[in-house]
């Protein structure tokens, strides 16, 4: 939340400054075009942020960013509009990428390097490089943590929701992929889901009901931090504590309540937006036709997926300071 | 040629029609008559296949018909002016002439043929100058009116009702709407023609069919010899001096209107009059003249320059200072103008008043209600339920809401548009006398009626107005009808 | 006169139900529709549906567009149409959560919250009633523009309301007689949205207005200014719809009452309001917003999949509003 | 009849603009609104705005929703609304590219877009015609239940157009005199609509039966099949729009066409169509169409900030609209 008193890490925290290697030396000016969905949520704003902070790091990169939309038809008009102008590198964050391969695979062809951040195009032959979290693993995480705690608590039968974002999205369903397969490992399985929309508000209305639907919880996973400040103004207003619950992505504000021991949130799993910071400098990278420094290889690799973290009292310290605003 | 027996129609709460019976022959010009409310209009609805009876017979041609549509009727040969205009506004005159039988090929419409054809019907009506491809929302209710007609004949009809044609046209148009009438009758074609003003009856009328509360009453009368005291207690049940009250008697008071050099270009100009209390003041002119603009202007609805003064000081700036300063309008179309379709009686009648009612914005219902009930009996409106929607009242039953409207909130000066339009003569002699009345309570009152008779017996002093200016200003009592139609017509200043 | 047949007719009048009673006859429907909802809860759940604490929880969630569709249904019988309700609401809530206005402590917040919105409302019908606009293009315009500036504001971060002003949050919290504070707040918005609709001057100017303007305009009613306070009163219900958000989430944020625009007219409409003006009533746009909130918590509460929920959604909507048609004939927008 | 007073009222009729000489004035604040946002253009982005390659981007983006709004703009002069356009278009895409249709081949793809586009139109027709339900309501319960629908028969994945029905992607791909074939097809559609709605007895009778559905029944119209054709034409319509979306995306998703029927509707308003229905052009939804597009795309363009850009969205809709007004008294919803 912007409006935290100690609201001490910045976006810059998210986006750390460069390495001390030669790859930050500037090199030939290229200019990197970005586009991702609308910025009307807290971790699709930190990767605006993080993407922008990043880019303003290089002397040698111009930054163009596109409208952000979330109307599919709107953002490849956006990124045709790009491709038009001839800039040396693409990042992309498609709002699907079945529907946006297309025109990725038109820059390509145009011979401008794609840069695909997040969500996949399923054609290798559009991008030149994927970086994103993984969004399987994130359920696995969850999974796992959830699953070990209620096993140590001897607790049979659990019942177990699960609050999913956006449910047309691919990613969501990877992660209650995950999220399932994980618990089966333990032989639970999820009792009831209910899809909310990324918003406060949606997590608040879904978690009002089920909280009613189900009068004694075990455990409860939420896959957005965003929409999980709602979520948890529906547990205090219903009174309810009896259950342990688990986040998703990692935003400051589920950090700070699982610091307080006090919140029923008692972890969650990592899917950090730092991820548009590193995709700009690899934007960068490829435009220049430079390598990654810390490798062997010369030249970037084709994809690099984020490991999700389980983020818990025990370690949350440090994690803060990558914590973005919801 | 049409036969029509026990025809009853139910709407919620009215038995509209009670077994009518009517029989036309072919060539006739057979009429109307009744009370308002008393169903005439809903049993043409029934002819034109807009209503379905409940009970009764209809043979028509010697057949047995049961129209189930507008569509069916039309296919019969029956043609069909419907009282309220039903027009189409955003349509052009050639459009609404031939709408729902437009000269097509293949679904696409022959628009030549469409003008050329609409150019014919309206030159037969003798309104050539109307163009068949102006825009039906833009004319004036007269023309809409010719363009009504206009698509009546444009159908081969061998039957041709027309309901209340003559109410919003003036004198030399009805003229002209006779020899229409005469030319489709000489060609065998059947006119059952509704009209509240007797007089047209006895001019074009063959037979006359009277109804009253849903039924018949009288069938066949001749239209020429019956006397009219016949007629009206046929339709009225009782005895209705067909008169205006006596002149005379009234003392006019301080001028509580004054109207200087109101002019607005293109519609009338340097128009200057004044109003007494207790005077009432008649505009003659015909259709077109200007007359329902001045009323307008005078109100504040409509800009214009000049000066108009109420009680000797400027009249505040629009309707909303008319209004609280002590005018009242009752506008010529009451449908778009006036009414509240959708509200009861009472709402409507006290729409212009509400102030009145209330305190700190919180209304007395039980005044308004008990206020709304002694208006309704005192002007007869019909049913006596101040609680109903006033869509379902008859025409002339919503014009005397209207006009109650405006004897609330103790008014100054009111303006009356054709205040007895589409009203029936029993009701009509009961508004003579209120206007009468609101006079001899000291209200001014500036009337506008097509009917110059009207005008002449209920208005102390007569303005006739010729395009847009004053041509004549005098005593009532010193003119006759013969004498206004002239100057309106001709322009010949007395 | 003859007496038989005017009696005749005139009993006729007294066996049909008055213009009132009709309107009543017509929530019928809905009340109708209502029901067999609750009996489904009874019988696909009866150990969770008619709990207190399920009632309770309908009530909340309906309370904050409830309180809009107060609004909406003023706008609508106005002739009107507010598409910028969620919007407004959301700038409201984001303006009033900002660290700026939370120095000044939970008052000054819900003050905040209802004057932006009535400020925003006022905006809208300005421009409506004296730049000539037609509403749904001003109202979304308003939309557009207030989510942008709510963004702004925010910098598109959700804004939590502080530990110090948790007295705002209390109206979620705080319970009388088991009851949420603000479920009481919403139903003391209906009931003065009933009293000025039905009882007072303004009200019936806004039947008027809506079902003629020119006849209401000739009548001496000033229907410009009466236009203006419709959507000021309509912004002046999204100010407290913010308050109740802010209290229920907890936060400000530009993301809140998407859609609320949709949801708020179909309440209304369902509730038997026209489009095109000059009728309705509040009781009717509740029952409708009720209708749509049971139908959500009944689907959670059997754990039906959102695809099948809405399916099941729309076909509901046509038999609900197919039971209530019975009692009307017109044809609208 | 004396002579001169007839010539003097001619006079004033014809003095009067005819109707569809008015109509063209009317798109002048629309063309002038669309001449300053290209000089916009031009002056901004010079090196961007002009080139024939962001004119065909243009237009491609346009393609989809203005396919759309040319049958929204038969039903709304017809007096009605359809909320569920987007939905119906998004249900069309799935049920193309489920694999069984993508079986047989891209024109059975097209075929079955267009089939369920028009059956959706047809259903919400009958409801509305005869089944009398509120258009409002009809179609926001068919949008409800087309989005869930299309949810399930795509298990909520987007559906890949294959390989071997390319043929239908090339529609967008494919360029004749450098424009993709799609933007010839959004041309033919408007083409059609336009003389349909001003050459044919249905599109008079369209006019007739928006501007006084009673006058039009009592002139022998059948209003009620008319009105249930006009929802069948729109979902026509959005079954094209469906094969443009998936030419541009190469799939089929439920998520397509969201919020398509704000932006259609708002297209038709700013071009001079009345909600209340019997009046509105073609034309000037398109030129309404085309204004939005051309927003979007300078904001592109200039990389406007997005709170930043809905703000001017919201205060160019109103400067828009009120060029617009200058020409126009009517009142409506
Ligand atoms: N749609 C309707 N619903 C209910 N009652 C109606 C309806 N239409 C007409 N009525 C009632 O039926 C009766 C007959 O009305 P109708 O319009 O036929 O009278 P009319 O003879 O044409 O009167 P006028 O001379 O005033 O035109 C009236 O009492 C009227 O209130
Ligand atoms: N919408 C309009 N646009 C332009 N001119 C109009 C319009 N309506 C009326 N006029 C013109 O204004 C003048 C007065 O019209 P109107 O028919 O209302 O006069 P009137 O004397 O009140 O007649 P009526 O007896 O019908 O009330 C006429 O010259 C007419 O052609
Ligand atoms: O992938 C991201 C994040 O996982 C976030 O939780 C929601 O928005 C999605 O786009
Ligand atoms: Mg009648
Ligand atoms: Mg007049």
């Amino acid at each position: 939340t912007s409006n935290e008193p100690a609201a001490a890490p910045s976006s810059a925290a998210a986006a750390p400054a460069p390495a001390a290697s030669g790859n930050d030396q500037p090199g030939t000016k290229v200019t990197i075009g970005f586009s991702a969905p609308a910025a009307d949520h807290g971790w699709i704003a930190a990767i605006a942020k993080n993407a922008e902070a990043t880019a303003k790091q290089y002397s040698d990169v111009d930054f163009k960013p596109v409208e952000p939309t979330n109307d599919i038809n709107q953002q490849i008009s956006a990124v045709e509009s790009l491709i038009a102008q001839k800039v040396n590198a693409l990042v992309i964050l498609p709002n699907d990428g079945q529907q946006l391969n297309q025109v990725a695979l038109q820059a390509t062809e145009a011979g401008i390097p794609v840069i695909n951040l997040d969500r996949v195009f399923p054609d290798k032959l559009a991008y030149r490089t994927w970086i994103g979290g993984d969004n399987y693993g994130m359920g696995v995480a969850a999974g796992h943590f959830i699953g070990k705690q209620l096993k140590d608590k001897g607790v049979s039968n659990p019942v177990i929701v699960e609050i999913q974002g956006i449910a047309t999205l691919p990613l969501t369903q990877d992660r209650s992929k995950g999220f399932a397969d994980a618990l089966k490992t333990y032989g639970f399985s999820v009792t009831a889901k209910q899809d909310a929309k990324f918003t406060v508000e949606t997590g608040n209305q879904v978690a009002t009901s089920l909280l009613q639907a189900h009068k004694k919880i075990d455990a409860m996973w939420n896959h957005d931090d965003d929409q999980g400040v709602g979520v948890l103004a529906a547990i205090k207003e219903a009174g309810r504590d009896e259950f342990i619950m688990v986040g998703g992505a990692g935003s400051l504000n589920a950090m700070k309540e699982i610091q307080s021991g006090t919140s029923v949130l008692k972890a969650t799993v990592t899917y950090s937006p730092t991820m548009a910071s590193s995709a700009i400098r690899l934007a960068r990278l490829v435009a220049q036709g430079k390598g990654m420094s810390d490798l062997v290889e010369n030249s970037v690799p084709q994809s690099i997926t984020l490991a999700s973290e389980t983020i818990t009292k025990d370690n949350v310290d440090k994690y803060l300071e990558l914590g973005f605003e919801s | 040629m049409l036969v029509i027996k026990g025809i009853v129609k139910q709407f919620p709460g009215v038995r509209a029609l009670d077994g009518v019976d009517l029989d036309v022959r072919a060539g006739e010009v057979h009429c109307l008559l009744g009370q308002n409310g008393a169903g005439k209009s809903t049993l043409i609805k029934v002819l034109a296949g807009a209503h379905q009876p409940d009970e009764g017979t209809i043979v028509f041609n010697g057949e047995q018909v049961r129209p189930a549509s507008p569509i069916d009727a039309i296919r019969l040969g029956i043609a069909t002016i419907y009282q309220e205009l039903d027009l189409v506004d955003g349509l052009s005159v050639a459009e609404n002439i031939f709408l729902g039988h437009e000269p097509a090929k293949l679904g696409f419409v022959n628009r030549a043929a469409a003008g050329k054809a609409a150019r014919e019907v309206l030159e037969r009506l003798g309104h050539g100058e109307i163009r068949p491809s102006a825009e039906v929302g833009r004319l004036s209710p007269a023309a809409k009116q010719v363009v009504s007609m206009a698509r009546a004949l444009s159908h081969d009809a061998r039957l041709i009702i027309m309901d209340e044609p003559s109410a919003a046209l003036a004198h030399d148009e009805v003229a002209n709407l006779f020899r229409i009438i005469r030319e489709l009758t000489a060609q065998g074609v059947a006119v059952v023609y509704i009209s509240h003003r007797l007089e047209e009856i006895r001019e074009i009328g063959d037979r006359v069919t009277v109804l009253k509360d849903g039924r018949t009453v009288a069938v066949g009368l001749a239209a020429r010899d019956t006397p009219t005291t016949q007629i009206v207690s046929l339709m009225t049940g009782r005895n209705v001096e067909y008169v205006f009250p006596p002149r005379g008697g009234r003392t006019f008071g301080e001028e509580v209107l004054r109207v200087e050099n109101l002019t607005a270009p293109g519609v009338f100009s340097d128009v200057s009059f004044s109003v007494r209390a207790g005077e009432i003041v008649g505009l003659a002119g015909l259709v077109g003249s200007g007359r329902s603009e001045i009323l307008e202007a005078v109100y504040g609805a409509r800009s214009a320059t000049g000066r108009v003064l109420l009680d000797g000081r400027p009249a505040g700036r629009g309707v909303v200072g008319a209004v609280r300063r002590g005018m009242g309008l009752a506008p010529e179309e009451r449908k778009a103008q006036a009414l509240l379709l959708d509200q009861s009686v009472t709402a409507n009648i006290t729409l212009g008043s509400l102030p009145g009612f209330a305190r700190f914005g919180w209304l007395d219902r039980k005044r308004e209600r008990a206020e709304a009930k002694r208006l309704s009996e005192m002007l007869d409106i019909r049913p006596p339920d101040p609680e109903r929607p006033i869509r379902t009242l008859s025409g002339g039953n919503q014009q005397k809401a209207v006009l109650a409207r405006w004897l609330l909130g103790g008014r100054k000066l009111l303006l009356l548009d054709e205040p007895t339009r589409g009203v029936d003569v029993g009701a009509r002699a009961e508004l003579y006398a209120v206007i009468h009345d609101l006079a001899e309570r000291g209200i001014g009152v500036l009337l506008v009626s097509s009917e110059v008779p009207e005008v002449l017996g209920l208005a102390d002093r007569v303005l006739v107005l010729r395009e847009g200016s004053v041509i004549h200003e005098g005593d009532a009592a010193e003119l006759d009808e013969h004498r206004v139609l002239d100057m309106i017509m001709n322009g010949r200043a007395a | 006169m003859s007496e038989p047949t005017t009696d005749r007719r005139a009993a006729g009048v007294a066996a049909l139900a008055p213009a009132r009673r009709l309107g009543e006859m017509r929530h019928l429907g809905l009340l109708v529709a209502l029901a067999i909802l609750v009996v489904i809860g009874l019988v696909t759940r009866p150990e969770n549906f008619a709990t207190a604490s399920n009632l309770v929880s309908i009530l909340s969630l309906a309370a904050t567009i409830g309180v809009i569709t107060v609004g909406a249904t003023f706008v609508i019988i106005g002739g009107g149409i507010d598409l910028s309700v969620g919007a407004v609401m959301a700038l409201a809530s984001v303006w009033a959560t900002t660290l700026a206005t939370q120095a000044y402590g939970p008052w000054v917040m819900a003050i905040c919250a209802i004057l932006v919105g009535t400020g925003a409302g006022l905006v809208s019908g300005w421009l409506i009633a004296y730049g000539r606009l037609v509403p749904f293009i001003a109202t979304l315009a308003m939309l557009v523009a207030a989510r942008g500036l709510a963004q702004r504001m925010s910098d598109r971060r959700t804004q939590l309301v502080q530990p110090e002003n948790a007295a705002l949050v209390d109206l979620s919290t705080t319970r009388v007689l088991g009851v949420p504070l603000l479920v009481y707040i919403f139903a003391l918005v209906v009931a003065l949205g009933w009293v000025v609709l039905n009882r007072t001057t303004f009200g019936r100017r806004t039947y008027a207005v809506g079902g003629n303007p020119e006849a209401a305009r000739l009548a001496g009613i000033d229907v410009r200014r009466h236009t203006m306070l419709l959507y000021a009163l309509s912004g002046l219900c999204c100010g407290i719809a913010a308050i109740l958000i802010m209290a229920r989430t907890t936060t400000g944020s530009s993301t809140h009452g998407d859609l609320y625009e949709l949801d708020a007219i179909a309440a209304v409409i369902i509730g038997g309001t026209l489009l095109t003006g000059g009728r309705g009533t509040i009781i009717g746009s509740i029952l409708g917003l009720l209708i749509f909130t049971l139908i959500t918590n009944l689907f959670i509460l059997n754990g039906l999949d959102t695809s099948d929920q809405l399916i099941a959604k729309g076909l509901i909507i046509v038999v609900a509003v197919l039971l209530q048609r019975r009692n009307l004939k017109e044809r609208s927008t």
